[in-house]
């Protein structure tokens, strides 16, 4: 990311002409101090004990921060899960605002919205469940996660709100599915007829929690550009969900039915959007991750995609093509939101910067010591 | 392990306890409750000395079934204090480290691998050369006719980690052999 | 809707431990004083004797490849799933106080051999710090906090230990620590115990248990590392860093040592000679679960806001 | 300190804790200076520069401690008219002889008296010279490590007088030089011009502050500040230590710094009292043991000398040989001590009309050492080597000599707990790479034989301070692994009974030797009962068969037997003494309870000087051992190491020897005149005082006189065995910096116990060399790249530490570059982590009275990048040397060309 700008003595002229900062005579303040981490990252990141990120313009967009490291060395760490995770978090949130859907088609007589509602929302989950379980270190020992009721842990809260969303879901979600086959499953086809009403009911009441606990579940850790998010973190994904699940309705419903998830797809857009401008004028200097890198990328297309397929959805009423490319961008917005924020969060973590910075400067505020740097303030 | 039962659910512990958050008391595992350092399972203690540098720190070793299972600092030590540096602390991976060479090794002249070899035939293949070196480099007298009684053909170099004893057995040895070359990491 | 900043520790107090200590909150009626650890940095000579008692009665396995890392003497780099302990090596062109060091005065030469090149910049001082890291074991611990199944959980002692035949590996702990201490280890389960399992400091649970001092201050030569009842340590780490202002070391000060602190005080805390941030720790840790109860609150206001949408966007029949 | 004594260094700590002012004097910043309250950089291979100019400045400003050197030390004897100073011989003693580089020491020698004769003429080989302090040890990492501290803190001893100070005097055979005390003549008032002190006082005048900035490249201001710490820390109440890690013995001139520090302390009154002294911080468990029952060539146990050929033909030269009959002190039983030996060796086989089984001793013609008996190995002179623990392929000097040597043998037997580098030379050597070897060419039968560890069988180590320690067998050993003791046990078994049927003399020390130890139940000898031997015990008499209390029950009449006086009293009682554990905070201070140091049980050796002259304690804060009137005996915290009822007012009669004619204040016991020697008049073979020298190869010219470097130091000009240019030489600047080696905290020695440990080699994994920002900057050299450095036998490779704890050193007009080397790896494909071994840098020059080789420092280039690979390696390193012009004559001349009287 940078070479060493340490403090006081001047920069010294590389004599290797490289500029990945093993130089050896970079350092002033204890030399090897000066250096990179090694190999055994990987991340040729340098800086180590500097003052001063004397970036190479890609991320020197804030004003330099002022700010010491372990050779440059992380000082939380990254989570451990991958791409399991935020496509979870893309799920649960299709889920959620499908179930909504699909109960308020149900409650209104739109059957293709119900129907689609129930599916995607069964499906979702299906899928959702897999990339849960797939991403445990112990896959075997998913059931632990029932051992206790934790309220202190998102992760325990929002493994019981799937408990008691996914016994709804699932009824709805299979009626529709045996409706769609062509036998009758005798009494229990009738047992099932009969409880998907009440279970898609129960599972919409639930779903809200669904969509929004994910939200939780990243800010409640000390990777910094999640947690500095916490404030609008849950609007955002709640926003992301209703957009993406009004945006699949959109795709699978017809377009007399859609209306409510055209206008839900538009609320959810508008929220998602005007949170996310909230989001990061709050979060402080951990922002910046989400405009650079592989986040920045992926936040980018999902606020283009997002706004387009919102004003897509705004001609979509008329038009069956443009509420499936309104869907379609609106579903793109959604993953690459979580994506996004997903992506933003891990590089926050690997950076000691956004840990350091935002620390020592409400720490020298509270000792009335002036701030060495109103870097993302 | 016990049998489980739905009492040992967590969830119920957690609601019938005093730990309703489920942080401590309620959540720990059966296994975690008989939870015991093997320190206290081993058979017996042996005193020891750590074999790494000169300080000469206490260790006490730790055996179970025959097999160290832990080697710790010795408090009783008046030199050591019950402290040992990372090495003195790496002791148990000195005896148990499965890179351990732990069986007899032959190499034929040009030969270009390691052979097994019986450990009683090798014992016996190097006294018949320690004979067979001693005869060929036999030396009675020196030039003045002033007595020798040694051989050049042998020599050996030794550790400094080798037990007064085991230094005390060698020299006796090669004295009486006429082996004079016997040296030690001491000297260097 | 307003998305004003409640801030940190506004939250339900039944989240942060009581009075009475972590291990009260966590259901241990019958329980011993608190235990921790207090690092005295000052005298920490760096063997690294720590990392290796710590690993050999833990059973931790190698970490990582045989690589020279080039931060000074650390090749570990920092704490993980398998290293519980780590020694940070911290080379600096500062006074250590109180001490004199030859590297001054290097005068500018007046020879044209090889070797002759002096460096143009008159060194000034030097220093080389060391220091053991640990895990902290928080009063109020996120990793805790935020484990799904109780395999972390809070013992008798105020620790916080990992149960691995319970952990499923969920990994939630690892971004919820704010000093980057627990990991889930990686590597191949057929040679190495506990893979795919959160791992971190024990503080030799099993030892504490029949009253032994921890592996690793067992071994320290230096005492650097010292363990016993926090309460007394917290009283000996003042009366050290009292003794080094004393003595000129201006540089001393604890770190983590304070129950009002971010976490609530660490179970492990240290004497440092410099800002937390050059050995790697965070300036000013805050355990995430203060705010968690202003997350609740805003995810289920937005929840609401969810369920309320729908509702309007069926109740709507404008189009 | 802290970096390879950690644990002894809490005692330091401690000690610092309470006031104590702790200083360190090494080439690098280290983990010890991390920690002490002054770090002194100085330029490997100065120290002489640096310690001479202490002794001056205390002299110079009268701060030695009057009362203790004017009774204790030699102060006020004179000295021969006939000895002459370096100053005016340019730069050698008198008595050097150009031709063969050694001294005839008579001149050295006391006003009246010639030495005794019996001991070392001109024309003796240095062969019965190596000293109980002989102990090189390994490249220990604080190669100057000096710990001033306030005393008394440790009850480990860590302010222990080691037997280095002793040693200082008894580099012969291990059992002192001797004079014949009676005939000295003493100036009571230290002013005689040829008293010592006087001598001394001339001799280092020139060792000033100045000096010291030219020669090691510290200030004046940061020297004095030593001085003054030393000296304000020295008295009748405070007493100051110091601290060697043996580095120190790697050196051409390793007596003498040993001794200069010696000369430091007995001026300032710091030996045999309590947090005093000079202390040796060895590298290996049983290294003190490894001398005290030495696996050495020129030695038997207990300091006794093998016998030379020729001049120790019978028992009575022997024994004439290590002590004059006339001399003072406990020397004089030498006799007793040999024929002890001999009865515990030879049993009923040595009798009174044999002389013991004398001529059953094998007979030394010269040197014998183990760099020359690798040469032996190259000439094809040797069949068969024993490799006990030890890895030459990596862990001696010149290492590719001992590789090429290997490679000769006919057959090897390597015993160890890894597949070191010594075992698998033959497949894996570097040389194997440059084609200097081929597997197949290769004729040596190679043995490994596993062996035990620590805990898999019983038996004592004797650890830095003289102490045994037991450690018990706590599991059977794995697979063929198998204890030494067990292995040269059967070994034993087998040759005789090979042997048993023959009628040869040769054969009759084989079959006559006691053998017939106790074996257990899985026929491995009783390490108990070897130990009991070496203890001693009465053959005949009331007491027969029961073990010896003390040496003072030896009798030289065959009626007792003791395989090692010095540790006798270590089965008192029938007790294994060094199995002793009373618990530390049981006992007082000085733990005498647990282990057992010899001699004696004594924890500080001549702590009678810890008493002044009339018996009392010089202040009641040092106290430590007195004379207590009531009693009428010698009391305090130690056995004392003096006649536990001799008065201090005792005076011997005249006439009196031995023991009897050490009078009340003679401290020295072991002394031939009952004085520490601040002039050595015999005993050393390079000089009665220190006098700076450069290294064998150094960058640097001799800064006090023409003679560049030891004019005594044993050379081998040979062409596997080539030497860098130095000082003004022509060629010198080709190799412009000064490398020293070291061990880190996390490795041990040559790697055998550590680079096979995981939790070991993850802590160090790869060799580097450490440098200066400014060399770095010198020769781009980046950090955490690759270095090539390179000597006149070969290059090696390292990874590059840039680092600021090693300084560039200004000396007087120029600037000095030091580069810093852990000598940990070796090349090899089994052990966890390898490299190149710094130790292949260095050739072979060897210390003239231990033959213990320079390997503390030598002069190398350096460049960035890796070395050549296969042959052309050898051409790199040849290309260098005709740079340089070296020849085998380079650096092998000990009197350096241009000096007075030097040869060509």
């Amino acid at each position: 990311m940078s070479t060493p700008n340490p403090p006081g003595g001047p920069t010294t002229p590389n004599p290797t002409g490289r500029d990945d900062a093993r130089n050896p005579t970079a350092g002033r303040e204890g030399v090897p101090g000066s250096q990179g981490p090694g190999p055994r990252t990987g991340e040729g990141r340098s800086g180590g004990r500097r003052r001063g990120r004397g970036g190479r313009g890609e991320q020197a967009v804030v004003p330099d921060a002022t700010f010491t490291s372990y050779y440059g060395r992380p000082v939380v760490k990254a989570s451990p899960w991958e791409a399991d995770i935020p496509a979870y978090l893309f799920l649960g949130g299709v889920a959620a605002g499908s179930s909504l859907l699909a109960a308020g088609g149900d409650l209104t007589g739109r059957p293709a919205v119900r129907r689609a509602g129930r599916i995607a929302a069964l499906g979702a989950l299906a899928v959702s469940f897999a990339a849960l379980v797939h991403d445990l270190g112990k896959p075997v020992r998913f059931v632990n996660m029932l051992r206790v009721i934790k309220p202190t842990s998102p992760m325990s809260v929002g493994t019981w709100i799937l408990s008691a969303y996914a016994p709804g879901t699932a009824l709805a979600g299979a009626a529709e599915v045996a409706a769609l086959l062509p036998w009758s499953f005798g009494w229990p086809g009738r047992l099932l007829r009969a409880s998907a009403r009440p279970g898609g009911i129960a599972a919409a009441v639930i779903a809200p929690g669904v969509a929004s606990y994910t939200a939780v579940l990243l800010t409640d850790t000390a990777t910094p550009a999640w947690h500095s998010a916490y404030r609008e973190l849950p609007f955002v994904f709640v926003g992301s969900a209703a957009a993406a699940a009004g945006g699949l309705s959109m795709i699978t419903a017809p377009t007399a039915q859609a209306g409510p998830a055209r206008r839900l797809a538009l609320a959810g857009a508008a929220t998602e959007l005007t949170a996310e401008t909230i989001m990061e004028r709050s979060m402080g200097l951990s922002e910046e991750t989400l405009r650079t890198g592989t986040a920045g990328t992926l936040m980018r297309i999902s606020k283009l995609s997002t706004a387009l397929g919102a004003a897509g959805t705004l001609l979509a009423g008329r038009s069956r093509v443009a509420a499936v490319l309104s869907g379609l961008a609106l579903l793109t917005g959604s993953v690459c939101t979580r994506f996004g924020i997903f992506h933003a969060g891990q590089a926050s973590a690997r950076d000691p910067k956004y840990t350091v910075v935002p620390q020592r400067e409400r720490l020298d505020e509270r000792d009335g010591r002036p701030a060495q740097d109103p870097a993302g303030s | 392990m016990a049998r489980k039962t739905l009492l040992d659910w967590p969830v119920l512990r957690q609601l019938t306890g005093r730990d309703p958050l489920g942080r401590g008391a309620a959540v720990t595992s059966e296994r975690t409750r008989s939870l015991e350092p093997r320190t206290v399972q081993a058979d017996t203690v042996v005193k020891s000395i750590c074999p790494y540098c000169a300080v000469g720190c206490g260790q006490n070793v730790y055996v179970r079934d025959g097999r160290v299972t832990q080697i710790e600092g010795d408090p009783d030590s008046p030199v050591s204090r019950g402290r040992l540096c990372p090495k003195g602390s790496a002791s148990e991976q000195l005896v148990n480290s499965p890179g351990r060479a732990t069986r007899m090794l032959y190499r034929r002249p040009g030969g270009t691998a390691w052979e097994p070899l019986d450990l009683e035939q090798a014992t016996d293949m190097i006294a018949d050369r320690v004979v067979e070196s001693r005869r060929r480099h036999w030396q009675d007298t020196d030039e003045h006719g002033k007595p020798l009684r040694r051989t050049m053909g042998v020599a050996a170099l030794g550790g400094a980690t080798l037990d007064n004893e085991e230094n005390y057995l060698i020299k006796k040895l090669f004295t009486a052999l006429g082996a004079i070359q016997i040296e030690n990491q001491a000297r260097i | 809707m307003s998305l004003a900043d409640t801030g940190p520790g506004t939250g339900l107090p039944g989240f942060r431990a009581g009075a009475e200590g972590p291990a009260a909150d966590a259901g241990w009626t019958d329980r011993p004083a608190r235990k921790g650890f207090f690092t005295d940095t000052s005298i920490c000579i760096g063997c690294k004797a720590c990392e290796v008692a710590c690993k050999e009665w833990n059973g931790v396995p190698q970490d990582g490849l045989f690589e020279l890392l080039g931060s000074s003497y650390d090749n570990t780099g920092a704490l993980g799933a398998s290293t519980w302990r780590h020694v940070a090596f911290v080379e600096q062109r500062k006074p250590l106080g109180g001490q004199r060091t030859g590297v001054t005065d290097l005068g500018m030469p007046a020879f044209d051999k090889p070797g002759a090149v002096a460096d143009p910049d008159e060194r000034t001082d030097f220093r080389w710090l060391m220091s053991s890291d640990v895990c902290k074991h928080c009063t109020n611990a996120a990793c805790l906090d935020v484990c799904p199944t109780g395999a972390l959980f809070r013992t008798e002692f105020g620790t916080v230990v990992v149960q691995p035949d319970v952990c499923n590996g969920c990994g939630y702990c690892v971004p919820a620590c704010p000093y980057g201490v627990i990991e889930r280890r990686e590597g191949d389960a057929a040679h190495v115990p506990n893979v795919g399992v959160a791992q971190k400091c024990t503080l030799c649970y099993d030892r504490l248990r029949e009253d032994q001092t921890p592996a690793c201050a067992k071994a320290c030569p230096t005492e650097s590392i010292q363990f016993g009842d926090l309460d007394e340590l917290r009283q000996r780490a003042d009366r050290r860093v009292a003794a080094l202002h004393e003595q000129g070391v201006m540089d001393a000060r604890l770190y983590g040592n304070d129950p009002d602190d971010g976490v609530g005080g660490a179970g492990a805390f240290f004497l440092l000679l410099d800002e937390p941030e050059t050995y790697g720790l965070p300036p000013d840790p805050v355990v995430t679960t203060a705010d968690l109860p202003s997350m609740w609150r805003r995810a289920g206001l937005a929840a609401a806001g969810l369920l309320a949408a729908a509702a309007v966007a069926f109740v709507g029949r404008s189009r | 300190m802290a970096e390879c004594h950690p644990v002894g260094f809490q005692w330091v700590m401690e000690a610092k804790a309470r006031g104590a002012k702790v200083i360190h004097v090494d080439p690098r910043f280290t983990r010890t200076s991390a920690v002490a309250d002054t770090h002194v950089p100085i330029r490997a291979g100065s120290d002489i520069a640096f310690l001479g100019a202490i002794v001056n400045h205390i002299l110079s400003n009268d701060l030695y401690f009057a009362d203790y050197v004017k009774a204790y030390t030699n102060a006020s004897h004179l000295v021969g008219e006939d000895f002459r100073d370096v100053d005016d011989l340019d730069g050698v003693f008198s008595g050097y002889d150009p031709e063969t580089g050694k001294y005839d020491t008579d001149s050295w020698a006391y006003e009246g008296e010639t030495e005794h004769a019996a001991t070392t003429g001109p024309t003796a080989h240095a062969d019965d010279q190596d000293g109980d302090d002989q102990d090189g040890d390994d490249h220990d990492g604080d190669d100057h490590a000096s710990t001033a501290h306030e005393g008394g803190v440790s009850p480990g001893g860590e302010s222990e007088q080691s037997e280095s100070s002793r040693g200082a005097a008894h580099e012969l055979g291990g059992h002192g030089a001797s004079v014949e005390h009676q005939q000295i003549q003493r100036d009571e008032t230290l002013q005689h011009p040829r008293c010592v002190f006087q001598v001394l006082k001339r001799h280092f005048a020139r060792y000033t502050p100045e000096l010291v900035q030219q020669a090691c490249g510290i200030t004046p201001e940061q020297f004095l500040e030593v001085c003054e710490a030393v000296t304000a820390n020295s008295g009748r109440d405070r007493t100051t230590a110091w601290v060697y890690s043996v580095g120190w013995t790697h050196h051409t001139v390793a007596i003498q710094y040993i001794r200069t520090s010696a000369i430091i302390q007995l001026l300032l009154g710091n030996t045999g009292r309590p947090g005093g002294g000079i202390m040796a911080l060895r590298g290996h468990a049983s290294i003190q043991g490894s001398t005290d029952i030495p696996t050495l060539y020129n030695l038997l146990p207990g300091y006794l000398p093998m016998p030379m050929a020729g001049q120790h033909d019978t028992l009575a030269e022997m024994a004439a040989g290590i002590a004059s009959s006339s001399q003072k002190g406990y020397w004089a039983n030498a006799r007793t001590y040999v024929v002890n030996l001999l009865k515990a060796w030879w049993g009923d086989a040595a009798t009174e009309d044999n002389d013991f089984a004398y001529d059953y001793l094998p007979r030394l013609t010269g040197d014998h050492g183990t760099y020359a008996t690798v040469m032996d190995m190259l000439a094809d002179k040797i069949d068969g080597y024993f490799l006990v623990g030890q890895n030459p392929a990596v862990g001696s000097a010149h290492a590719k000599m001992q590789r090429l040597g290997l490679a000769h043998l006919k057959w090897l037997v390597v015993r160890d707990l890894n597949l070191i580098e010594s075992a698998t030379f033959w497949k894996d050597a570097p040389e194997i790479e440059t084609g200097e070897l081929r597997t197949a060419d290769i004729d040596t039968e190679v043995f490994f034989f596993p062996a035990a560890s620590h805990v898999e069988k019983s038996g004592s180590f004797t650890q830095t301070q003289r102490m045994l320690q037991w450690h018990h067998k706590a599991v059977d050993p794995p697979g063929d692994c198998q204890s030494d003791l067990d292995f040269f046990h059967r070994l034993g078994v087998k040759i005789r009974e090979r042997l048993a049927d023959s009628g040869d003399d040769r054969d009759r020390p084989v079959l006559d030797l006691t053998w017939d130890y106790p074996v257990d139940e899985h026929g491995e000898v009783s390490a108990d009962a070897v130990l009991r031997e070496i203890n001693g015990f009465h053959l005949g008499g009331e007491k027969a068969g029961q073990a010896l209390g003390s040496y003072l029950e030896m009798e030289d009449d065959g009626s007792t037997a003791g395989g090692c006086w010095i540790y006798t009293g270590v089965y008192a009682d029938e007790v294994n003494q060094a199995a002793r554990r009373k618990p530390g905070r049981d006992q007082s201070w000085v733990a005498p309870e647990w282990g057992w140091a010899w001699p004696a049980n004594r924890r500080i050796l001549y702590n009678r000087a810890s008493a002044d002259p009339d018996g009392k304690p010089w202040s009641e804060r040092k106290a430590y051992v007195w004379w207590d009137e009531d009693q009428q005996k010698w009391v305090g915290h130690d056995v004392p190491d003096f006649e536990p009822d001799k008065p201090p007012s005792y005076r011997p009669p005249e006439g009196a020897t031995g023991i009897a004619a050490l009078a009340g204040d003679d401290p020295f016991i072991m002394q031939a005149d009952g004085k520490g020697w601040l002039y050595a008049p015999s005993g050393l073979l390079d000089g009665p005082m220190p006098s700076h020298y450069e290294p064998q190869e150094s960058p640097v010219a001799n800064p006090v006189y023409r003679q560049q470097s030891n004019p005594t130091r044993e050379v081998f000009p040979r062409e596997d065995n080539l030497q860098n240019p130095s000082g003004d030489e022509p060629g010198a600047e080709v190799y412009p910096y000064v490398f020293t080696t070291y061990r880190l905290t996390e490795h041990h020695t040559a790697g055998g116990m550590s680079r096979w440990q995981p939790y070991l080699a993850e802590l160090q994994p790869e060799f580097f060399c450490e440098v200066s920002p400014e060399l770095a900057r010198e020769r781009g050299l980046e950090h955490l790249g690759w270095a090539t450095i390179v000597s006149a036998r070969t290059a090696i490779e390292a990874r590059v530490m840039v680092t600021d704890r090693v300084v560039p050193l200004r000396m007087g007009d120029r600037v000095v570059h030091q580069i810093g080397l852990p000598y940990h790896w070796g090349v090899g494909n089994e052990a966890l982590v390898s490299g190149d071994s710094a130790n292949d840098l260095f050739g072979v020059t060897l210390d003239p009275n231990v033959h213990i080789q320079e390997s503390k420092v030598a002069s190398c280039d350096i460049r960035a990048g890796r070395r050549p690979r296969g042959p052309a390696l050898l051409d790199f390193v040849a290309d260098y040397r005709r740079r340089a012009g070296i020849t085998t004559e380079t650096g092998n001349q000990r009197r350096t060309p241009g000096t007075e009287g030097a040869t060509s």
